[in-house]
């Protein structure tokens, strides 16, 4: 196993590589049972021209990192992407979880795909190119994921503003007669 | 055409999605080159019921019963991994007794997960006799979820800040009583699965996820287990009480000394899970600290918490399929403003090309199965031949599988 | 051992059978005719497995005890709770309720408590007996 | 329901499952009540692998949109004397589900329903109880 750094000593690691592109980084340490266990979680705000060298940066902390998924919520003028890592796994009590935040702007929400790095991202950047409308560079498939092909184009389902689904909805109580 | 120019074409094999007698819609699509599968491809979506976009127009005590049916097997993680991310997003802290009891309802939900894809992997292989055996004992596991949260599936237990039902010292034997019925059972079941001679032949070497593989597709759960990598969020990241409980991964090298990544070894790691997870539900009664059992339990208070409350956060749990995630963000106004839910199948549904490429189409029923995904199909099969067109349905396609089961046993 | 299975099998021949026959061993040959005897009290049924103590069925209403706080339909997860703005009561859907009973739990006055009666089938789904008023 | 019944129909109801999009709670118990502690082939209640052979249509969860067309593929395929038994409040009025933009509705949108049969997700006991109900509306039929 790779030499295991401290929270601390990853968030470091990452703000000397990348320097002012790393914003507000924060280390959370939660609790859980009578034996106080710590769980840790890091959470930085990443720059998008950066953020492929992140993750290969965050490559030599880990052969393999574990993409869990990546959330994206809309922010009026912005989307914001959180791919949610985890690294350490193996060994009990040491897993770190590592979101970073990675913001989009609205008029053109790109960005690089991971693919090539952590091949499992393609369903998450799938699912992320159809409800969020943005487009990632480079994906293998560009194709739809959850939502059925005669789903109108232009509708994302996440999205707040006039591209919302607030045309679709249906609410299954009206009663029919 | 002249016959040097045809070179050989594979056939586009799709299995349509709908909806064999257990699992949902997924649609597969097969190149197929005679009997072998070349490539593999999955389309989802066909059970999207928009349980995201719908949380974030409801308030999360409401979003706990919308988590909840997102998968009816493992019915209990997904509001669990919910809360715990609206508790770290909120800054609610949880009692002790209430870690406790919460692993004890994880466990019991995994044995009962374990057995049903037990039953149904024996019934993929045509083994209807051992799917009513093992059916028969998990019916003692749905009596005993009956009888601590008041429904067989859907538990209705979880609250954010606790749980909502406590287990008194008069339920103590019910449990004790179940647990032993599965010790004196478990050993009929690991006999029938790991010594039987069909199920041998018919999972051995059979849909192999190497290590490097399961690694790069960032697969989780026993599928992974199964193919030796030690990942398992109960201990990398042990939420609840999982830190103070003593037990250890589970890889099939614990039973056969060997790890080789196939069906069958998928079968020994969810079987030894099973046995683990009777071990930890005792370990947990007895060491059960006194104490309340939610942090707030006026819910109305509870509500007004929440809704001043502001930041994210992000919930891991160990589902008997792999980890479940949730993320919420919470900014100050009723409802939360983003919830990422990501069930464990998700992640399980790349490692499905690796695995199906090269096997024939008889056993696509028990490779697909053997993922114990949430979403797999294998019921309508139209084979388009160039000029005619047969449709395979799931009768053929079991009767497929149990015949090659037949042929191979002489 | 080649078959590990057979051993199951035969001394499953021996043992009780584990079914539990609920409301008759086979099918009378006509269902109407054995529920009216049923009901006449001559010809009786198997019971279903009982029930555990606090199992989630049907949904029980005191009406005097409730004071039309709305609470309950604040908390609802399938808006199955109706609210009569004349004589300021609820009127509960089971046909869309999820026998959650986060209700009953939010209750100040707890007027609402899950009953154990489970045998829920009816062909018009808004039917009178399907509505808790 | 359906004309020109026979008394055979009630006794061996062959029964075809359908999951539109359910979170399969109510499928595993409709798969529990042909396990060995409910036993429904005492009733001589098959599952049958294709609507062909089915006499009844078990159908559970809020239908996606991708799944309407093939619910209605599937009502034309049963042959005729059919019953429908809605399995599960999501089926019947999109229980949890109740507002998407996703889901079509609660099945009578889509086919005529016979037998609602209330709960998330009933007991095997409240799906032997709709089927019985189910005979019962057949011999009214019978009777006409």
């Amino acid at each position: 196993m790779t030499k295991q750094l401290t929270p601390e000593e990853i968030v470091k690691s990452f703000k000397d590589e990348f320097k002012t592109k790393i914003k507000d980084t924060r280390i959370e340490k939660h609790i859980a049972g009578t034996k106080k266990n710590e769980l840790i979680h890091i959470w930085m705000n990443v720059d998008r021209s950066v953020f492929k060298n992140v993750v290969k940066h965050l490559m030599t902390l880990e052969e393999y990192p574990h993409l869990a998924v990546t959330s994206g919520y809309d922010m009026g003028k912005t989307i914001k992407l959180v791919y949610h890592f985890s690294i350490y796994f193996g060994v009990r009590y040491r897993e770190i979880s590592l979101n970073i935040t990675v913001e989009l702007p609205k008029p053109n929400p790109t960005i690089e795909t991971i693919t090539d790095l952590i091949p499992g991202a393609l369903i998450t950047e799938q699912e992320k190119q159809e409800m969020l409308g943005i487009k990632v560079k480079g994906i293998p498939k560009d194709k739809r994921v959850f939502i059925s092909d005669d789903f109108p184009k232009g509708i994302y389902p996440w999205r707040r503003d006039e591209a919302g689904p607030e045309k679709m909805i249906r609410n299954l109580h009206e009663v029919k007669k | 055409m002249n016959p040097e120019a045809t070179t050989k074409t594979t056939y586009r094999l799709p299995i349509g999605p709908i909806h064999p007698a257990l699992k949902e819609p997924v649609a597969f699509e097969f190149e197929i080159d005679g009997e072998r599968i070349v490539d593999v491809d999955v389309s989802l979506g066909h059970i999207h019921r928009s349980i995201e976009w719908a949380g974030m127009r409801r308030n999360p005590i409401q979003n706990l019963y919308l988590a909840e049916r997102i998968c009816g097997i493992c019915s209990y993680c997904h509001p669990m991994a919910f809360a715990l991310a609206v508790e770290r997003a909120a800054g609610i802290e949880v009692p002790e007794r209430a870690d406790y009891l919460r692993v004890i309802q994880a466990e019991l939900e995994r044995i009962c997960s374990h057995l049903l894809w037990a039953g149904v992997a024996a019934h993929e292989i045509g083994f209807d006799s051992v799917l009513f055996l093992t059916w028969q004992i998990r019916e003692k596991a749905l009596d005993l979820t009956e009888y601590l949260t008041g429904n067989r599936v859907t538990k209705a237990i979880t609250m954010i800040g606790g749980v909502r039902r406590d287990i008194t010292k008069d339920m103590h034997p019910m449990i004790h009583e179940t647990m032993n019925y599965f010790k004196d059972n478990f050993e009929k079941l690991r006999h029938v699965y790991l010594d039987d001679k069909t199920f041998k032949m018919r999972s051995q070497g059979v849909g192999i996820l190497t290590k490097e593989d399961a690694l790069k597709l960032c697969a989780c759960g026993p599928t992974t287990r199964a193919s030796g990598i030690k990942k398992d969020v109960r201990l990398d990241q042990p939420y609840f009480a999982f830190g103070d409980l003593d037990f250890d991964y589970v890889t099939p090298d614990v039973l056969t000394g060997e790890v080789n990544g196939d069906v069958y070894d998928r079968i020994i790691v969810r079987l030894l899970e099973v046995k683990q997870s009777i071990e930890l539900i005792e370990q947990c009664l007895d060491q059960m600290p006194k104490g309340d059992i939610v942090s707030e339990p006026k819910i109305a208070k509870l509500l007004a918490t929440l809704k001043k409350a502001k930041g994210e956060g992000i919930g891991r749990m160990e589902a008997p399929r792999g980890e479940v995630f949730h993320y919420v963000k919470l900014d100050g106004n009723e409802y939360p403003y983003c919830w990422k839910v990501r069930a464990p199948t998700y992640s399980n549904i790349l490692p499905w090309m690796p695995m199906l490429r090269g096997e024939q189409i008889a056993d696509i029923p028990i490779v697909a199965a053997s993922t114990d995904p949430c979403m797999s199909c294998t019921n309508r099969v139209a084979i388009v031949d160039t000029d005619k067109k047969y449709e395979l349905n799931k009768e053929e396609l079991h009767r497929l599988s149990v015949e090659k089961t037949r042929r191979l046993m002489k | 051992m080649r078959f590990s299975m057979l051993s199951q099998v035969f001394s499953q021949m021996f043992k009780k059978p584990f079914t539990n026959k609920f409301p008759a061993k086979y099918i009378p040959s006509s269902t109407t005719k054995f529920l009216e005897d049923v009901g006449a009290g001559r010809a009786k049924t198997i019971p279903p497995v009982e029930t555990p103590p606090n199992f989630r069925g049907k949904i029980q209403y005191d009406k005097e005890k409730c004071i039309g706080c709305k609470l309950c339909i604040k908390v609802c997860p399938t808006e199955a709770i109706e609210y009569k703005e004349k004589e300021k009561k609820i009127k509960i859907y089971l046909a869309r309720c999820c026998f959650c009973s986060q209700c009953n739990d939010v209750c100040p006055t707890n007027c609402l408590s899950m009953g154990n009666e489970f045998l829920l089938a009816d062909t018009d789904k808004y039917s009178k007996d399907l509505i808790v008023e | 329901m359906a004309k020109g019944l026979s008394k055979s129909f009630k006794k061996a109801l062959w029964v075809y499952h359908c999951n539109t999009g359910s979170c399969n709670g109510c499928d595993i118990e409709i798969i529990a009540a042909l396990c060995p502690r409910y036993d429904v082939e005492r009733f001589g209640i098959k599952l049958v692998g294709s609507p062909r052979h089915a006499d009844a249509l078990l159908i559970t969860g809020p239908v996606t949109r991708q799944m309407e067309k093939k619910v209605k593929r599937i009502y034309e395929q049963m042959p005729d004397p059919k019953a429908v038994i809605c399995v599960g409040n999501c089926g019947n009025t999109g229980d949890v589900f109740y507002e998407s933009y996703n889901l079509v509705g609660p099945i009578d949108n889509i086919i005529p329903v016979d037998v609602h049969v209330i709960g998330c997700p009933p007991r095997p006991e409240a799906i032997i109880n709709a089927v019985a109900k189910a005979w019962v509306k057949l011999e009214t039929l019978e009777a006409k």
